[in-house]
């Protein structure tokens, strides 16, 4: 992987957020440090899909988190809509956050155990004092439908009284309360039941439609990602490695990184019998990362250049960029 | 930097914080003296002229402000001068004496209290967590929990007139030390050690059921299981060390809840310990040698449960790496 | 309310009844003809339970022990419900502050709790009564309804440094849920989080140790009294329990009742707070 | 070939405070000498409940269990607790999802991996050493005799898994129950360890449970195949025969469930709408008819039986796939 560059950033007008070499560290004491997210960029243009994948400890949660400056970096800049939100005042930060909505990996931690889902979901309204008392209760009951649970049999009951998939079904009716134009899916559909992320992630397809949302998708799952995506963005220990088109990263993956982790995952075809050999070893730690290209002490093609240097993310096929010195060809 | 520095500094921070909490502690006693509605000078000057009472005032140094009046005491106190009893005579009545008299005596019931306890409550605390959820359980379990709410005073008055009175088996009242017949002495100690003891096994039981329920649960004993252990090896290789860090983390924070029943305990029964020098303390207002009684207590409980922390780290690894995270 | 007793096993209903029974008399005792709690009987001293005249009894000294177990709840009662609502609502803002704000003034909020803490409570409360309570003429002694408020004041600081770290643990166990990022992103204040969020949550775990804490209270309340520094020369049951502990070898019958009095009394907190906790955790169970 | 492990008319009830919760329904399964054979549902199927009970592992007051089992051709439900404990170790052995919690936190890895062999095999301490570098090479451990004073919170992931591996070896077990694995471990890792797994089993020429959710790591890494949902086997078959026939409609939609990697970008995903019935309250007939898009009105009343197609395939549906009768 690894690397930095910005070889892979569109300059256009369909641009809505632009994140330039962002950095995220994480303090553990004992004077270390976690280097989350290492100088990455990244661009989402409206209506896209921009899925970041990666293995835990990636950084890529971090990302996500970071983006709505929570907690805000350490340096870089998130440019959305225009406004540079790492210079915002904290006031108007708060109301910026508006305009992009967060859904999280554990639908049941992420909604308050005390409150009914008619106050759940109508939190965002109130806080912004958006509506009368009773366009609240309209619009609550919207979104409900929205996303396919009867209001009058959920409205007064609890987190606990509902299931995983439910759980998440409330959180996005709330997240779109406010009619955000961007959403950030962290894991959504990690927690659930295989017979249920299905439905999850149908769901998602349709708000996207429904609100003209732009998204940022989080996942370890690179068969969930290639569903829902129109860019992937495959990240390794706090760097990117390659930006592309899922057609062009499953088709030909050209950093040996992605290739190892497509050929990692199980496919349910027992006829299909798996050549390659599983990639060796396990991500090194976060907070003394290696010199050079981050992969290299797993990587099968690594060579001295790898440890010097640190490659930076070119093009090898039109629109597909790759962090690497010796790319798969 | 290496892990050794870090390890260090790890320590060094530890006895940073247990100096930050001794000193806090004995400057908010001596501060505390500035609250009384009385002015030290009335209480504790007694000479008859002034160039007499001027001397005692820079003695007991009544003059200096409240920061420095503590910083004196203070220095004092590392010196190994723990003040006097100031009587109206003029006459001073060092502290260190009567506390190296009294401090054992309070240590021996303490720790006595412990050892009962202990042994008593870990057997007890197995046997109700392996048949939790059965009549014997449940029963246990419940006499426990009255027991554990009742205070400590209440059994001591209960036991002392019971046994001591009604049938005579054990002295009421007084104290015999053991260089005067080590059978005595144990007969002396036995209400009082009852009295504390009987709440503490309560509690301690109920802390080791729990955690031994929880650990039984895990899947690392599951594991055990499954390598075709016995119950009894399982117990003792894979149960008992990882559900006692609780049974000992707070045997240790108990020190303070059963330094301040010695208060109460050694009044009733008549023993000449600690509580009762700072029952005596408190009663005639000798508040700088309070002072120095409450600094000893705050410094022992500190240390111990820094000592504590320590075991605690050789028993279970993960706090080790915790503390020095 | 209602509902809430119905969930009762029934130990923690007897213990709720018994805890009401105790408030009533705290609060309407005065309502019922006994006699003066402070008035001696010179014909029956240290009489039995059931004697004429004396339901429960008398003590030592001809002191009616009913009367005094009635008059002195009010007082007991009162110290133990006035310390523990203000120590628990001060330890508690401080604590959750402390923990939702985290960095230097957590830092020096946890200290300060440590601090207090290292000082055994028995031993904290004695001392802070003993300094308040000193009068200034050694020969008019302090009277007893100032020492009341000297003692709440004393078992007040008790109080707040126990409830404050419980506070401050339960705010650390629910500031990292995903539910306070979320509402971090829609753009929620740091006091409407605090408020609506962690309060709501950390509030159950809180209610449960009030009821340990009125039941240390009262312990405390007594022990202050046996150690010569509590309400002793009033009604409350400390003083009772003061009284009577310098009686028990000669009269010991006239022991048993407040002690039972004081016994039942924190059983019932204990259970109250045991069954409060158990309600959490099962509610935790299921988040 | 010989069965080493079989089960017949299980059934595991819980005692709640709702009611009698019914965990494990009727289930018979034979799993033959030295095969792989995987045991798929999603949680609450009772996959694991199953295993556990037919390894006798399941105690406590409110567990109620019927049927019998018969490992190795002794039989398992008629034995005292100490004699089924005879069998673990040296016959059955057991890896758990997390391995986190399965190593005991506060013991080093050497004294956890050769507590077995000393036990069990009564081997002297410098034997059970010897043993333990012998396993943690043979799972693949570098520098194995480090490995032995470290503690389970100084390892990744992956490692522990590799240590749990070895502990369960350390005896030489003929049938190993793996309760879902890698399901805590990273894609990249989880292949290592199915992998590692896969050859240790042909090298010891043990049998193997793969207790899972994945659909795709049965495919990969087992002969025989069971379905479970809500407490039952609906379908089993050898690997290959499941895969290229399904009969049992459940299987059909949960393999098309799932995202595959092979699949078009941006396609609508096939679903599964409802959820598992409650277990304290089953209903009459087939489990899966609620959520079912072939239901018939007999699904609704009338519970289907086990029905055999032949090589070794069971299905429990009154309406299989591939059948054109009484369709809609």
């Amino acid at each position: 992987m690894a690397g930095s560059g910005t070889a892979h950033m569109r300059n256009n007008d369909e641009v809505v957020l632009e994140v330039r070499d962002l950095v995220v560290e994480f303090k553990i004491g004992r004077g270390l440090v976690v280097n989350a997210v290492s100088k990455v960029s990244f661009d989402v243009c409206r209506g896209e899909t921009l899925a970041i994948v990666g293995e835990s400890g990636c950084g890529k949660t971090t990302l996500g988190k970071a983006v709505l400056q929570l907690p805000p970096p350490k340096s870089g800049d998130v440019v959305f809509e225009g406004t540079n939100l790492t210079k915002l005042p904290k006031e108007q930060l708060r109301s910026a956050r508006t305009a992009m909505q967060m859904v999280f990996q554990d639908p049941i931690s992420s909604l308050d155990p005390r409150m009914t889902v008619r106050a759940l979901v109508e939190e965002p309204l109130w806080i912004w004092e958006r509506g009368t008392e009773e366009e609240r209760g309209a619009k609550v009951r919207e979104l409900l439908n929205n996303v396919g649970l009867d209001p009058d049999l959920v409205l007064n009951r609890r987190s606990y009284e509902f299931s995983g998939g439910q759980c998440q079904r409330i959180s996005i009716a709330r997240s779109l309360a406010l009619e955000p134009r961007m959403l950030i899916c962290d894991e959504p559909v990690s927690a659930l039941d295989v017979s249920i992320q299905a439905q999850i992630l149908n769901l998602l397809q349709d708000m996207k439609d429904r609100y003209g949302l732009t998204m940022i998708f989080i996942s370890h799952d690179l068969a969930v990602v290639k569903a829902v995506s129109n860019r992937i963005m495959v990240m390794y220990l706090g760097k990117v490695c390659e930006v592309g088109s899922p057609d062009a990263i499953y088709s030909k993956p050209a950093h040996h990184y992605t290739s190892a982790l497509i050929n990692s995952v199980p496919i349910p075809d027992p006829t299909r019998k798996r050549g390659a050999v599983p990639l060796q070893g396990e991500p090194p730690s976060p907070v003394a990362p290696p010199s050079g290209c981050r992969f290299r002490t797993r990587c099968p093609a690594a060579t001295e250049l790898c440890a010097a240097e640190e490659p930076q993310l070119r093009e090898v096929n039109p629109g597909q960029y790759v962090a690497c010195h010796h790319p798969r060809t | 930097m290496n892990s050794l520095t870090f390890k260090f500094i790890a320590v060094l921070r530890r006895v940073a914080q247990i100096v930050v909490v001794i000193v806090g502690s004995t400057l908010f006693v001596s501060l505390l003296l500035q609250l009384l509605p009385v002015g030290l000078e009335d209480l504790y000057v007694f000479a008859l002229d002034e160039a007499g009472r001027q001397e005692q005032i820079r003695l007991l140094h009544l003059d200096a402000n409240p920061v420095m009046f503590y910083l004196y005491w203070l220095g004092d106190f590392v010196r190994g001068d723990f003040g006097s009893y100031v009587y109206p005579t003029g006459v001073l009545d060092p502290v260190a004496p009567r506390l190296g008299a009294a401090l054992p005596i309070s240590l021996r019931l303490v720790v006595y209290v412990q050892i009962v306890a202990l042994a008593i409550s870990i057997p007890l605390g197995i046997f109700t967590a392996y048949r939790s959820g059965r009549r014997s359980d449940k029963v246990i379990s419940y006499g426990l929990f009255t027991a554990a709410s009742i205070p400590n005073f209440v059994f001591a008055l209960l036991l002392a007139s019971f046994f001591g009175v009604s049938l005579a088996w054990f002295p009421p009242l007084g104290y015999t030390a053991p260089g005067d017949g080590f059978v005595e002495h144990l007969r002396s100690m036995a209400l009082p050690v009852m009295a504390l003891a009987i709440p503490t096994v309560a509690t301690y039981t109920r802390l080791l059921r729990t955690d031994v329920i929880a650990t039984l649960r895990e899947d690392y004993v599951t594991m055990a299981a499954s390598k075709g252990l016995s119950n009894r090896r399982i117990l003792f290789t894979h149960v008992l060390r990882p559900s006692s860090v609780t049974l000992f983390t707070s045997a240790a924070l108990n020190m303070g809840a059963l330094i301040g029943g010695t208060l109460v305990i050694e009044q009733i029964f008549s023993i000449p310990g600690l509580g009762s020098e700072i029952g005596l303390a408190i009663f005639s207002r000798q508040y700088f040698a309070l002072q120095s009684y409450v600094a000893i207590i705050a410094i022992g409980y500190v240390v111990f449960n820094g000592i504590v922390d320590v075991a605690v780290g050789f028993v279970d690894p993960r706090s080790r790496e915790r503390s020095n995270a | 309310m209602r509902n809430l007793f119905a969930q009762m096993n029934l130990l923690s209903k007897l213990s709720a009844v018994w805890m009401a029974l105790m408030t009533a008399l705290a609060v309407f005792g005065w309502l019922i003809p006994l006699p003066d709690p402070r008035e001696y009987d010179p014909e029956a001293s240290a009489a039995g339970l059931f004697s004429p005249g004396h339901l429960l009894g008398t003590d030592a000294g001809g002191y009616d022990l009913l009367s005094n177990v009635v008059n002195g709840a009010r007082t007991s009662l009162l110290i133990a419900f006035i310390s523990v609502g203000f120590g628990g609502l001060v330890g508690s803002a401080v604590g959750i502050i402390a923990a939702y704000r985290r960095g230097r003034l957590d830092y020096v909020v946890s200290t300060g709790f440590n601090i207090l803490l290292s000082i055994p409570n028995l031993v904290l409360g004695l001392a802070l009564v003993a300094v308040l309570a000193t009068s200034s003429d050694p020969s008019v002694p302090i009277a007893s309804n100032r020492r009341v408020i000297i003692i709440i004041i004393a078992l007040t600081v008790v109080i707040i440094p126990i409830l404050g770290r419980i506070a401050r643990g339960a705010t650390l166990t629910w500031i990292n849920r995903e539910f306070v990022v979320a509402a971090r992103s829609m753009g929620m204040r740091d006091k409407d989080i605090i408020v609506r969020h962690i309060v709501p949550n950390v509030l159950p775990a809180i209610y449960s140790v009030l009821f340990l804490a009125v039941g240390v209270v009262i312990v405390a309340e007594g022990a202050l009294s046996l150690l010569g520094v509590g309400v002793v020369d009033g009604v409350s049951w400390g003083a009772m329990i003061a009284r009577v502990a310098g009686e028990f070898t000669y009269a010991p019958q006239s022991m048993y009742v407040p002690v039972v009095v004081v016994a039942l009394t924190v059983i019932a907190c204990n259970q109250l707070g045991d069954f409060l906790r158990g309600r959490l955790d099962l509610r935790e169970g299921r988040i | 070939m010989s069965a080493i492990l079989s089960i017949r008319k299980l059934v595991v009830n819980f005692e709640t405070p709702r009611g009698l919760l019914s965990a494990v329904r009727d289930v018979s399964l034979e799993i033959e000498q030295g095969s792989s054979v995987g045991i798929v549902g999603e949680s609450g199927s009772g996959k694991t409940v199953m295993s556990r009970a037919a390894m006798g592992l399941l105690s406590g007051s409110t567990v109620r269990r019927e049927g019998t089992v018969m490992f190795d051709d002794k039989e398992l439900t008629a034995m005292r607790a100490d004699e089924v404990r005879d069998q673990f170790g040296t016959g059955m052995a057991m890896i758990f999802q997390d391995p986190m919690t399965a190593l005991n936190p506060v013991r080093r890895i050497g004294s956890q991996l050769s507590e077995g062999p000393r036990v069990r095999l009564g081997m002297d301490k410098k034997a059970a050493r010897a043993r333990s570098i012998e396993l943690l090479s043979l799972v693949r451990i570098p520098d194995p005799e480090a490995m032995l004073n470290k503690f389970p919170f100084q390892l990744s992931g992956g490692m522990r898994q590799r240590v749990m591996i070895a502990i369960a070896l350390a005896c030489k077990p003929k049938l190993l129950f793996a309760d879902e694995p890698t399901t805590a471990l990273d894609v990249t890792v989880q292949a290592q360890i199915l992998q590692l797994l896969s050859d240790l089993r042909r090298e010891m020429n043990m049998s193997m449970v793969l207790v899972t959710h994945d659909l795709g790591v049965v495919a990969n890494h087992t002969d025989f195949v069971a379905v479970m949902y809500a407490g039952e086997i609906v379908e089993q078959a050898p690997t290959t025969e499941l895969f290229s026939n399904m009969k049992m409609p459940y299987t059909e939609a949960l393999l098309k469930s799932i995202p595959k990697i092979d699949s078009a970008s941006g396609a609508r995903m096939a679903v599964i709408e409802g959820r598992l019935p409650d277990p304290t309250d089953r209903p009459s007939g087939c489990g899966f008819a609620a959520r079912c898009s072939y239901v018939q009105d007999k699904c609704r009343t009338e519970h289907p039986p086990l029905v055999d197609a032949g090589n070794g395939h069971l299905y429990r549906c009154w309406y299989p796939l591939g059948h054109t009768i009484g369709r809609k």
